[in-house]
């Protein structure tokens, strides 16, 4: 993992050694959570590291996510980095009292004397057949509460430094893995110095329209892109990567350019990140814009069961479709 | 914790033998024993069956009740006409007894539905994923039938009482502890049933505990017992007993069923991870099926064909569960949307209406078929 | 409390009244909170009705709000119909879990079996002098929660009716009580029938600029409409009052006609309230918008210490800052 | 619970009358004790001197500690130099041990920050407003001791521990019971020190628990010992042995200080709503710093001028805290957007300079006043 090697990794690896990294780095970060330690994490992105860091830096929590947060809330006090993962996105709540009013705020309540450097991994979004609970894509829970940054990551190479970035973050970071997405590969060559952690990126430029997305619709986003060229359609796509703070400058750029966004997540629409872009983009492209922004997203009802749950999570049909809607505005 | 253990209630030796214990006993006669025998013998093998049918890829998850059919069973056949059950996802056997179709019981795990009982009249709750979330509802549940004058009335028609299932993991969780408090404090009618099944998954029960997780009661201000949770007869007793107690008015009572998972925590999970194979081995010696067959063989008295006809009726529950599992009928999107509120919001029909437009436009327009079909063949099916 | 006698009421009394008429109206209606028995609630909202309903009916809790949660959905499955009260919104967020997991989903979990008619008071917002945890604006997490209903009342006539319509919905609710106009009055009539719960109302007329609003802005909005009509503006000041789901038709309309619209709330502004009405307005009435939708709201960062609230909340010159700002487009 | 309980440490009788304990006692000599009953009264004028401040418009709320003076010196003058404390929102006296200026406590009362000293240097972590969230805080960071190898070396300058405050009503949250369940799972160098006041708010103490709360900790796997809070040569006993066993590695303790708030739970409150005058009446007879009084009166051996000389000081630090509340300086505004991260975003960034400009305009521009000034005057001072 050092000079320029390359090597072909999964997204799950490349956390697994973008954490690594981070524990090889600094003494003080610790990983905690249910089942990280000897299981290596039911998806497996933190295995072998209890084993080659030993217990008191992959702690195995009892089952209690108010409490996995809130001693890493005590230990960051203590001088501690902590990288807390939550099993599934549904499992978070328990814990959100402490997030929102402990985490988020305690640089501020201090008047800026003390830090709080958690990391907290959730495994998030549909598209596996899952159980209830285990599909949720809460990023606006956390998005909107000042004091915490939220960044998600769609894809290993981003996944690899993301997570070594977000360790390295002074501040809290609420970090979204895509679990669809887990097992999909990308070559990952480490002498390439990666973006800052809190920029969007044009992952395929375009002239028409601007195709707004992150985490698991990226690939999504990158499909609908690649059926509507055939179409003779020029999409841009952009992978926001950082939800909070979000790039405006990135997508105002874009958006100014082609006057036609399309924002893209699995999260409910209503207050979803789609609402906010529109808001934001509308207030700085007021001129530019030949249609209004438009959303696709989950619908605003609870997550279905999986038999179904195709139907629910936006697909390339449903982004081409409001792509088509958008221009022809 | 080894057996023999003097805090352990124990009725049912390992051996199939019968013995006394101070303050428990079970009063049935053998037919109920044989009942017994049989629900967990059929409860076994529905959780096979659904573990193959996992495997086969007809459900996209299975959480395996193996080796806790005593727990489940002697809990479940101790609770009276009015009793209210709130289970984790793993209380099949309970589900059982409390005649729950277990085709519905698959359906939640193929994803189907979220759950397709009827809660209210089989006294079932839905399965609750959330852990340890159902404890609470448990509680205010209990606390509602306070309210309704239905306990300590002196009449078994109508006393009633909640038992709320939770595991080892799930007494780490804040909403247990709080369930604890406030069942406490209302004296409400309710028996935690917390099945120690050694394991949160990966994590062992020391992680959660270093003392006997029964003890736990005692810091709350109610009694707490340890059960052997693999003798169906020593779990029937003290949950009669702690039912009956609740029922009358004393009060919550927490009991610890004392076994062990002898599956994966659900087929998504490998235990090769975590933990030895000498343990199972340990614990199969303690299988609370075999003991209860050993027992009835050597206090003879049953049908000659018991076993046999038993059997029988294990391989025709079985296949029904296979051909059932199969015709289960995919839910329709469209009518998700009406299931989010009582009473429909404008904002909602309108989404469904988009949706409803849209998706039929894939099916109507024959040139308009969905791109995502060229894309990613096989996904919309 | 019946026939058509007028009274002039406090919020807090209107609230009151409110209670006691849903006690009375169903026998299954109970109140469960912290202090809310002897003591009636540190706002005395519940005053009086434990002497006269008893400590089955109005129930004073054990200190911990997911437990007052986590009971009621408990008793709602028996039949009841509970009403919840959050001392401060700083404190729903222990109780988050059993809200957004348990509460919201119930009756889609069920397939429609089981219905969750629980209502969740919670007295929010600032402007009161309060220290940390007790000034909080949390409606975007439930409003952005589907299954959930929100409203939020902005005076004592609503308030009265509100709370009545809230507890007899077989839905969940969410119940916003402005804490800082607890002792505003105004004169009930309750021989004048109320709207809809799920209605905005045109609480002032106007042509130049729709304000949308909702619980303490609307005075705010009021005040800032009285003080540009000096001016020869004419705002259109529209009370949500439902915020999930939101009277999105009675907003267009007013857009439609107007061309400007301004959101005001307390809640920070990135993916408050504003974003998702500024996202639909734009969506809906995008040839009739003279200027994108403006928001004005709470900054984004942690609600400030009390002695400067003044200047972290909207007030009559912020709201006329941005009324300005879109007339000037 | 009455007094003269087998259950309660005590040591110095509400006479004033040193009385023996099997398992604890106080160890220091006269000295020491005078040093209690000085912080003691300068805690209490502190706090009689912040609820006239809070009376008089000066402070936005105030919550006192009236009553619970010896629970507090006890243990805060039980801790050494590397012990950390994790507080609520009444510890006072704690802080007051701990050097904390009380200019400092009043800061956050009034409004001006939300909490002004430095957690680091003074070892006393922020107030904590909601409910038992500390205690996880105080737990992870003992967790972070013994990750530092600073348990157990047997080295006193070396060892340290942590001291988690709460009280009674805080035992009913789910962050409490997840406190005690890590401390106790991690074996965690800590102190869970529970003021029961008796009150929680309006509620009883038997809302929470209907057993000696003390006992809670039993069900968790480690000790719990109730002492009489208003003795504070039992309070420092009992706490100087529990943060040495948590030092020395021997795990947590939980310490149930029986005590009473005097007060009302803060100045918002009436208690004369919820609670009779008897109780109130029955509790002054208990008074934590008069009988530190009766004894040292008793006992002699005290510079003639000693009471005196501390009733001067404590003229003094009201004098110092009247003036000095009057001069704490609001925060300004635009510095608040540079606190709320370490590396500060652009966005926020930009909302800072806009409302800079904003606020600029009214100051420079002479005709643009603020119109809200004409509207509702008085509230932008
Ligand atoms: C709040 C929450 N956190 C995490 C999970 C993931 N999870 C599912 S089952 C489980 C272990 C539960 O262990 P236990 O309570 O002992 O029950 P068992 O599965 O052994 O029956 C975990 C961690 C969850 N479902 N809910
Ligand atoms: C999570 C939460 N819920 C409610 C409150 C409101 N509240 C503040 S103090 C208090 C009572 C606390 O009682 P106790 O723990 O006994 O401490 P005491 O005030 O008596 O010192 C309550 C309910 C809060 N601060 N936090
Ligand atoms: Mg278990
Ligand atoms: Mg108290």
């Amino acid at each position: 993992m050092t000079g320029s090697s390359a090597s072909n990794l999964t997204m799950a690896r490349a956390l697994n050694a973008g954490l690594r990294r981070a524990l090889e780095a600094d003494p003080k970060v610790v990983l905690a959570g249910e089942d990280i330690g000897k299981l290596g994490g039911v998806f497996r992105v933190t295995e072998g590291l209890q084993k080659d860091f030993g217990e008191h830096r992959v702690i195995d929590s009892p089952l209690a996510e108010s409490g996995i947060i809130g001693t890493a809330v005590g230990m960051a006090l203590r001088g501690y980095r902590p990288v807390c993962e939550i099993q599934f996105d549904g499992f978070v709540f328990p814990a959100f009292d402490q997030i929102v009013s402990q985490v988020a705020k305690f640089h501020y309540r201090s008047a800026g004397r003390l830090a709080m450097p958690i990391v907290i991994r959730i495994p998030s979004g549909g598209g596996i057949g899952a159980v209830e609970h285990h599909s949720e894509s809460p990023e606006t829970y956390f998005a909107h509460t000042p004091g915490l940054k939220v960044v998600a990551c769609s894809n290993p190479v981003d996944a690899y430094w993301m997570i070594q970035q977000a360790v390295a973050s002074d501040d809290p970071v609420i970090f979204f893995e895509p679990k669809r997405r887990y097992h999909d590969k990308a070559e990952l060559d480490t002498s390439v110095p990666p973006m800052p952690l809190h920029s969007a990126r044009v992952t395929r430029p375009g002239s028409d329209l601007s195709l707004l997305c992150y985490g698991p619709m990226v690939k999504t986003c990158l499909d609908a892109a690649t059926a509507a060229a055939d179409e003779g359609r020029s999409l841009e796509v952009i992978d926001l990567r950082t939800l909070s703070p979000i790039d405006t400058a990135t997508v105002v750029t874009s958006v100014r350019k082609t006057g036609h966004a399309v924002v893209v997540h699995e999260a409910p629409i209503s207050l979803g990140l789609g609402s906010e872009l529109a808001a934001r983009i509308t207030e700085q492209c007021f001129y530019s814009l030949e249609a209004p922004v438009l959303r696709v997203g989950g619908f605003d009802i609870p997550y279905p069961p999986s038999r179904i749950e195709d139907e629910y999570l936006p697909d390339l049909d449903r982004v081409l479709d409001a792509v088509d809607r958008s221009l022809a505005y | 914790m080894s057996y023999g253990d003097p805090e352990l209630v124990q009725l049912l030796s390992p051996e199939g033998v019968r013995v006394d214990h101070p303050d428990y006993a079970f009063t049935g006669d053998d037919e109920q024993i044989q009942g017994f025998y049989r629900d967990m013998v059929l409860t076994r093998r529905l959780d096979t069956e659904a573990t193959a049918l996992q495997r086969q890829g007809q459900l996209g998850l299975w959480a395996s009740c193996l080796g806790q059919e005593a727990a489940q069973i002697g809990s479940g056949r101790a609770l009276n006409g009015q009793d209210v059950v709130f289970p984790t996802y793993r209380e099949h056997g309970v589900a059982w007894c409390l005649g729950v179709d277990p085709l519905q019981l698959l359906g939640l795990f193929r994803g189907v539905d979220l759950g397709g009982w009827d809660p209210l009249s089989t006294r079932f709750h839905l399965y609750t994923i959330v852990i340890g979330a159902q404890a609470l509802h448990a509680t205010g549940y209990a606390m509602g039938i306070e309210r309704d004058g239905l306990v300590g009335t002196g009449d078994a028609k109508r006393d009633a009482a909640v038992i709320g299932y939770f595991g080892d993991g799930a007494t780490s969780q804040g909403d247990v502890n709080e369930a604890f408090i406030f069942a406490s404090s209302y004296n409400a009618p309710i028996v935690f049933f917390c099945q120690n099944n050694q394991w949160a998954i990966s994590e062992p029960i020391e992680r959660q505990s270093r003392i006997p997780l029964y003890r736990r009661a005692d810091g709350f201000g109610f009694p707490g017992v340890r059960v052997d949770g693999n003798d169906v007869l020593a779990v029937h007793a003290v949950t009669s007993q702690a039912l009956e107690r609740a029922r009358s008015g004393n009060g919550p009572t927490f009991i610890e069923a004392y076994t062990y998972r002898m599956g994966a925590h659900t087929t998504s999970d490998d235990p090769t991870k975590y933990r030895l194979a000498d343990e199972l081995e340990h614990w199969r010696l303690k299988d609370p099926i075999a003991r209860v067959r050993a027992h009835l063989t050597r206090s003879g008295g049953i049908e000659d064909d018991f076993f046999a006809s038993v059997e029988t009726e294990a391989d025709d529950l079985a296949a029904t569960i296979r051909s059932g599992c199969l015709a289960l009928v995919d839910p329709s999107m469209v009518e998700m949307f009406d299931q989010v509120y009582v009473d429909q919001t404008p904002h909602l029909s309108e989404q469904q209406r988009w949706y409803a437009d849209y998706s039929a436009s894939f099916e109507s327009d024959s040139d308009e078929t969905a791109r995502s079909a060229v894309e990613t063949p096989g996904r919309q099916g």
